[in-house]
């Protein structure tokens, strides 16, 4: 009968209507920003590089090798790299970028670059709030504010990130063991 | 429904506007020159390009690895689906094998997809026939638990960036399997709600019944594909048709409309939901474990033997075609997308001949266009 | 009577009573217009909060709450930024005419207040012909949509000032209609006169009009029309957003668009008010043992629950086609309503007990399930089912 | 002659002029929109109120409507001007015109009305009106009601056959 | 007023608003949206309307299909060459106060786009953008917490003195040169008017 | 039926039809079939009308740009240096013509069946860049071989309403070709310059 689908969508309606005031279901609403949805261990949004320790230069553990800047899809990625270089966690001697920026109003948040990088160095940060009215200067990272403690890591990736310690440590010790063994070399 | 049209002389009050390509139920940058007399439609040429950005000539200058981040943004309300076509396409240029779990992983993201694809489009159909917002926001709301469900797998809401040719990017862990099979318990009721307030609707009925129709002829050798097809009464799904991943080993059934008008359509897509859901529950509940990677395939630096490919996937907007040359080199030589939502544009002025200005908007709406993948 | 019910019509008649006596006439005038232009401007503040608080219930979320409390300053915020907005001229528009429309259309959603009683004695003007006063009124807010359309020089807003001109001319008849049966039932155009004939009592059972099985059709065929001339949905084609962005005013920006939204929101209440009046029962309370409550408060109560009936179908439905809705409008309406004249003249002429009763019904039943089915044989829809492929 | 009486008179003499002497199609058809309204005032300020009423919602409601929607509808609402008619035709003009308001004016001049002063108007309530129509002139209402139904039968019959034309 | 004046008033109860601060506190509350989508961003840009994030809390889901109703402009998505011209033609048919946030990487500089041969590097180059939200797309949240900021902008702004909203300084336009499109590409490249380009503030 | 047999019923009958099957050496192995381009109407109306193959269905059509290219062949000859028989190496280096090409990929909804793949070279890329259109035998044509036109500069003969697709009218080049440059634009140092260091 004529009317019949439109009383049952009105039902469907006043339902939610009422059910909003009941049910925490039908109102899904989350306000932000005073109340906030879980971040997700997963969540990407811009590179971050990390750094052990407390100091940022000593601590980098990017070795300037331009993996990431080649894999970038975007090319949002500037690397230059230095002169000299300096030792990484176990010792090696490496390169470190004198330069580091990363374009965030170029990036599109693809995690290639973590993906591709074979030394833990760049892992995806989740903060989403950075707006900014300034499209140049605020939106071009140089390494200074990419820079991140491993502590950062650790808090907003966990699981991944207590895998890369265990296996960094396991690298450690099994170079210092190697160191160990080989004292002549070393010396050398 | 072809009316008849005036002849020259009875045009007295021929019309031409142009809708788009900032007109809110254009689906995005798309323009129709449209020819009206009073409210029919005399001619109608979609006029597109307006988000054309290159995404072929952008991925033919990088590595085969770089191009899935850009295919999330070619539908982008799919990307799962793109990632997918891309990586059954590089597979079988390069000879991949894909491990089991990983595709399980894949069937059930992408029947995920489907899901969210089919309830915003109905949602956005409803938008375009005037309906406040509520059905839209009801499926968004239906959307977001899926959101979620991306978000936590890949990190990303829409830009997956999730498989890779061999495999998928990371595991999904058990947890998420639960997370998983509840919104999918769950999204059963949204769609009896959904229906209750839409199906039986008259107004819904009578905005569509009758609009839009489109031949099975013409369907067919307009390659219109996907739920558009099947509305004209045409048996092809490439699920079952190419039983592509592992999709042969699950029970579903394709429904197929008598019509082609928009109604089938918009029930294509409703039922099409329903068996989306059988399949994720069988998928959800045979997942098998093991690896996820194809242990041969390398991301970086991949060079296919020369020759080229060319793989399909039923995305829910269609036959999603990706065709590869390689030269030997780390880039494609050829890189294309066969975009579903352009092939099924070629009919839009067929089904609106005759119409009035205020369906072109609906038939649009239900041949379920993403911009992002008609321009590319 | 209790003094509350009262207590406006007192105060007004004490302050014109304290006014010099040659200026009492224009007091007593000013007395009247002024709580009008002031009571529903801001009824119409409350409503859009209301309804956009609502539309967000009705989609699960909460709708405006950020701007002072709970929301309820939003339309202040909006007004300012309203006032304070460009006001933009197309180059190429009718400069006059373009200024005139708001005007025109806020002038004429402001006069049919003049009729309606809003509570015991509470009547502007107490015409003896008030149902046609209002829809003599009604009728020439057509023209400044048509102004406000055709004067903007747009394709689509040309398109939706057609649009709204037809449908409102259309629609007015089953309008028209639907009042003549309740005219016809009372006896009297006067709506003050329409109202006291509906506010006895038969057991706990009021006397309105809706409450009849004519007037029960007649309510529903009347409240379907209105919300058609008001342009709401699922009747708002000239302003359907999907197809013609904003209808007849889409180059409107600033203040005046301010206007155009105020008049047809002042419209929506008046017409709402004259279904109350008609076969609501005006300011009458629908029960016995509730006469108490001052009358103002039911009239202005009923008002707001016919209200929220047009936000509820607007969070509801989607919209109707243009030929759809002129054959609905000629094909079902019409002759619906022409039955509903028919069934309160059998009405009025037989005698009460269960005969009249029923020979109304059987005669609205049968019209309703006759045109229903004619109105889907003609728009061809049908329930389906579908079939599968394994 | 009252103050009301003669702003009304005015607005709707503007407004009958403006009808005859704008430029813009559509600007006429407003202006007799205005001249249409004041003389409904005009029977309103007089106190025939179902007349005033009613000739606002007959003659500004619909009259000025359909006037206005069949301008737009046959010239596309443009304001490109007629030329001014040629001057004989204006010629012609006057002389009907002024014919008409002769004639007119022999009738007010010479009715019953006028020359018995001090009559009280008649309170011609609704009631009464609807008997008259019901009882006195039931025939000619009848008439009148089957010409404009066979009118409307005949629009009916015209409008099909233009439709099964175009099919 | 003072400030201070101010926060002691309103501790007695007494709330005192100068004009600056009603009018922008009415447009700041008040921002309605163009219904406006260009790309994956739009699709981010609905899901902040709908029901999970839902904007109309502040205001705006009154999103308007007519510039000439609308106050902000969410350029969401990619400008391609070929669109560029409507969007500042848009822009230009907005009533003042007029505002601009240029969401998504592709709004700002092309994004990942920007090799593209049709692909606009950022809407800036045409049009003055207030509030700039990096991401591929941005979240929901981003976006709102963008809006917060152009109303927080708003807010800040005073009346008059040099630092006064550009809709308030006579001598600079409302409207801006749409571009062209040329043989090979959009003509002129940028704006020069509105672009502050650091290459060639650096160099002169 | 396989693609050997297609190619000999090809040229069986449609009459002057010269069809060559092109070897594909990825995994895919989806070889296909090179017709000539005065017959490419002809060849495809056959073959969507014949009962046997009924491919109904285009569903790709894609241009591909070949510019004229150095082909470098490695060749093992033997010669004899210092009097012993040895397999020397030479490169022998060919060029080939450039021509644009379009690929067709057909298949059949009725028999479920696909992909045959059809391909067709222009003469050359300047020029004579003209092939026939498929349009009038599969409407799915339509758009993609305007995209075809607009992007790579191919023009499709019999095609019913040939103009830009992607790029707006007035727009001169064909970018998707190889040899495309793109206008100058002063942009991308943006990012090395604004650096704080810098």
């Amino acid at each position: 009968m004529l009317g019949e689908g439109i009383v049952k969508g009105l039902a469907e309606t006043a339902r939610n209507f009422l059910g909003s005031f009941i049910e925490k279901d039908r109102l899904v609403t989350v306000q932000y920003p005073e109340e906030r949805l879980p971040v997700v261990e997963a969540a990407r949004m811009f590179p971050f590089l990390i750094y052990d320790g407390v100091d940022q230069e000593e601590g980098l553990r990017c070795v300037a090798c331009q993996i990431c800047e080649k894999e970038c899809p975007p090319q949002c990625i500037h690397i230059e790299k230095s002169k000299d270089k300096k030792p990484d966690f176990i010792g090696k001697q490496q390169f470190y970028p004198a330069v580091f920026d990363i374009d965030v109003s170029v990036c599109m948040s693809c995690q290639i670059c973590v993906e591709v990088c074979p030394f833990d160095a760049i892992r995806m940060d989740n903060e989403f709030e950075l707006s900014t009215d300034d499209r140049f200067a605020g939106l071009l990272w140089p390494k200074e504010k990419l820079a991140m403690p491993n502590e950062h890591y650790l808090a907003i990736h966990p699981t991944e990130a207590t895998e890369v310690e265990a296996r960094r440590a396991e690298e450690k010790a099994q170079a210092e063991a190697k160191k160990a063994s080989q004292p002549a070399a070393v010396a050398k | 429904m072809t009316q008849a049209l005036p002849s020259e002389a009875e045009q007295d009050q021929v019309m031409e506007i142009s809708m788009g390509p900032q007109h809110p139920s254009t689906h995005g940058v798309f323009r129709m020159d449209i020819r009206l007399d009073g409210e029919r439609v005399l001619r109608l040429k979609p006029v597109i390009g307006y988000l054309h950005r290159n995404h072929e000539k952008i991925a033919e200058a990088a590595s085969y690895l770089a191009a899935i981040p850009y295919t999330d943004r070619l539908d982008y309300l799919c990307s799962m689906t793109n990632n997918w076509g891309y990586a059954l396409a590089v597979e079988k240029l390069a000879g991949l094998t894909v491990p089991e779990r990983a595709e399980y992983i894949r069937v059930i993201v992408s029947e995920l997809t489907r899901l969210q694809n089919h309830a915003s489009v109905v949602g956005f159909l409803l938008q375009d026939m005037g309906a406040s917002g509520t059905p839209l926001m009801y499926a968004f709301r239906e959307r977001e638990k899926v959101m979620d469900l991306f978000e936590s797998l890949s990190g990303a809401r829409m830009m997956c960036n999730y498989m890779r040719f061999g495999g998928v990017r990371v595991d999904c862990s058990a947890e998420w399997l639960s997370q998983a099979a509840k919104v999918v318990a769950g999204f059963n009721g949204f769609l009896d709600e959904f229906e209750r307030l839409l199906t039986g609707n008259e107004i819904l009925m009578a905005r569509t019944q009758g609009v839009g129709v489109l031949p099975r002829e013409l369907a067919i050798n307009a390659g219109v594909t996907g739920p558009g097809l099947r509305a004209s009464g045409v048996n092809y799904d490439l699920r079952k048709v190419d039983s592509y991943g592992v999709y042969g080993r699950f029970e579903f059934r394709v429904p197929l409309g008598e019509h082609g008008d928009v109604y089938d359509r918009y029930m294509m897509r409703v039922l099409e939901m329903r068996e989306s859901l059988r399949i994720l529950e069988q998928a959800l509940r045979d997942i098998p474990s093991g690896p996820f990677m194809d242990p041969k395939a390398r991301l970086r630096g991949l060079r296919p033997k020369v020759g080229e490919a060319y793989a399909r996937i039923e995305s829910p907007k269609g036959e999603l075609g990706f065709y590869l040359i390689s030269d030997g080199s780390p880039n494609p030589y050829r890189y294309r997308v066969r975009p579903p939502s352009l092939i099924n544009l070629t009919v839009l002025e067929d089904m609106c001949l005759g119409q009035s200005i205020a369906d072109v908007v609906v038939i649009l709406g239900s041949i379920d266009i993403v911009l992002g993948e008609v321009d590319r | 009577m209790q003094p509350s019910d009262q207590v406006f019509v007192l105060l007004k008649h004490w302050l014109v009573g304290r006014s010099p006596a040659v200026m009492q006439p224009g007091v007593s005038i000013l007395l009247t217009i002024v709580p009008i232009l002031l009571i529903f401007p801001v009824l119409f503040a409350v409503t859009t909060v209301l309804e956009r608080k609502g539309l967000g219930r009705i989609q699960n979320r909460y709708g405006p709450n950020r701007v002072g409390p709970y929301g309820i300053l939003q339309p202040l915020a909006d007004g300012l930024k309203s006032l304070t907005k460009e006001d933009i001229v197309p180059s190429s528009a009718d400069r006059t005419v373009h200024f005139l429309a708001p005007l025109v259309l806020l002038a004429v959603a402001f006069l049919p207040y003049a009729v309606l009683p809003m509570g015991r004695n509470m009547v502007a003007v107490n015409l003896d012909s008030g149902v046609l006063f209002f829809f003599a009124i009604g009728a020439i807010s057509e023209l400044s949509v048509f102004m406000a359309g055709w004067s903007s020089r747009n394709k689509y807003s040309l398109l939706g000032a057609m649009r709204a001109v037809a449908q409102m001319i259309s629609y007015e008849v089953p309008l028209l209609l639907s009042s003549i049966a309740v005219i016809m039932a009372a006896g009297s155009l006067s709506t003050v006169e329409i109202v006291e004939k509906q506010s006895g009592f038969s057991g706990i059972f009021p006397h309105w009009y809706v409450l009849t099985p004519w007037g029960f059709a007649g309510f529903i065929l009347f409240m379907i029309a209105a919300t058609a001339e008001t342009n709401r949905s699922p009747f708002d084609l000239p302003e359907g957003e999907s197809e013609i962005i904003a209808g007849y005013y889409i180059e409107y920006s600033g203040f005046k668009f301010a206007l155009f939204f105020l008049g047809e929101y002042l419209g929506m209440f008046a017409i709402s008010g004259l279904g109350i009046t008609l076969f609501l029962g005006g300011w009458s309370a629908p029960l016995p043992f509730l006469t108490w409550v001052p009358s103002w408060i039911w009239f202005f109560g009923k008002l707001l629950g016919l209200i929220i009936g047009f936000i509820w179908v607007r969070g509801t439905l989607p919209r109707l086609r243009m030929d759809q809705l002129m054959n609905f409008a000629w094909k079902f309406m019409l002759p619906m309503a022409l039955v509903v004249v028919v069934s309160a003249g059998a009405w009025r002429f037989l005698p009460q007990g269960v005969t009249r009763w029923l020979v109304s019904m059987v005669f609205i039943a049968a019209a309703y399930v006759l045109l229903a089915r004619g109105v889907e044989t003609r728009n061809k829809i049908a329930k389906r089912t579908y079939r599968f492929a394994e | 002659m009252s103050a009301p009486f003669i702003i009304l008179a005015a607005v709707t003499l503007v407004g009958a002029c403006a009808a005859m002497l704008l430029r813009g199609l559509v600007h006429c058809a407003l202006a007799l929109a205005v001249a249409f309204a004041g003389i409904g005032a005009l029977y309103l300020n007089l106190g025939a109120q179902f007349l005033g009423l009613a000739q606002l919602l007959v003659y500004v409601g619909a009259i000025a409507v359909l006037i206005v929607f069949v301008v737009l509808l046959t010239r596309g609402g443009d304001s490109d001007s007629p030329p001014l008619s040629p001057a004989p035709r204006q010629f012609t003009g006057i002389l009907v015109a002024g014919a008409i308001f002769a004639i007119l004016a022999w009738a007010i001049f010479h009715s019953f009305a006028i020359h018995t002063p001090g009559m009280p108007a008649p309170q011609a309530t609704i009631r009464q009106l609807g008997a008259a129509l019901m009882e006195s002139y039931a025939l000619p209402l009848e008439v009148i009601g089957l010409m404009l139904t066979a009118a409307l039968i005949g629009a009916v019959i015209v409008a099909m056959k233009e439709k099964q034309g175009t099919q | 007023m003072d400030q201070d004046l101010k926060t002691e008033l309103s501790k007695h109860g007494i709330f005192a608003t100068t004009f600056e601060e009603l009018y922008n506190w009415g447009r700041k509350n008040s921002v309605w949206p163009l219904t406006f989508g260009l790309a994956c961003c739009a699709i981010e840009m609905i899901a902040t309307t709908m029901a999970r994030y839902d904007l109309a809390r502040f205001g705006a889901e009154v999103f308007r299909a007519s510039p000439r109703q609308a106050d902000l402009m969410i350029v969401s998505g990619t400008v391609t060459k070929k669109m560029a011209p409507q969007v500042v033609r848009l822009y230009n048919q907005m009533p003042e106060p007029k505002y601009v946030i240029s969401m998504g990487a592709c709004a700002i500089s092309g994004g990942p786009f920007r090799d593209g041969y049709n692909v606009l590097k950022g809407i800036d180059r045409y049009i003055p953008v207030d509030v700039h939200i990096p991401g591929c797309p941005p979240r929901p949240e981003a976006l709102i917490h963008a809006f917060m900021a152009l109303q927080d902008k708003i807010s800040a702004q005073h009346l008059t003195g040099e630092s006064r909203p550009r809709h308030l300084k006579r001598d600079l336009p409302s409207e801006f040169q749409v571009p062209e499109l040329g043989e090979h590409g959009l003509e002129p490249q940028q704006n020069d008017e509105v672009f502050r380009n650091p290459l060639k503030v650096l160099q002169g | 039926m396989t693609l050997e047999e297609i190619r000999s019923r090809l040229e069986a009958f449609v009459p002057g039809c010269h069809a060559e099957i092109v070897v594909n050496g990825s995994p895919s192995a989806q070889n296909s079939l090179l017709i000539d381009r005065q017959h490419g109407l002809q060849a495809a109306m056959y073959l969507r009308d014949h009962p046997e193959l009924q491919l109904d269905f285009c569903s790709n059509v894609t241009a591909v740009d070949w510019p004229d290219r150095e082909k470098a062949e490695k060749i093992k000859t033997k010669r004899i240096v210092d009097g012993v028989e040895k397999e020397v190496e030479e490169t022998k280096k060919t060029t080939i013509p450039g021509y644009l090409e379009v690929v067709y990929h057909l298949f059949s909804i009725a028999k479920k069946e696909g992909p045959v793949v059809l391909r067709m070279h222009t003469a050359n890329r300047t020029d004579e860049v003209t092939l026939q259109s498929l349009t009038p035998v599969w409407r799915s044509a339509e758009f993609q071989e305007r995209e075809a036109f607009d992007l790579f500069g191919i023009v499709f003969e019999g095609h019913p309403d040939l103009r830009r697709i992607l790029m707006w009218e007035g727009f001169t080049d064909h970018p998707m070709r190889k040899d495309y440059v793109p206008p100058p634009d002063d942009d991308l140092e943006i990012l090395a310059v604004s650096e704080p260091g810098a």
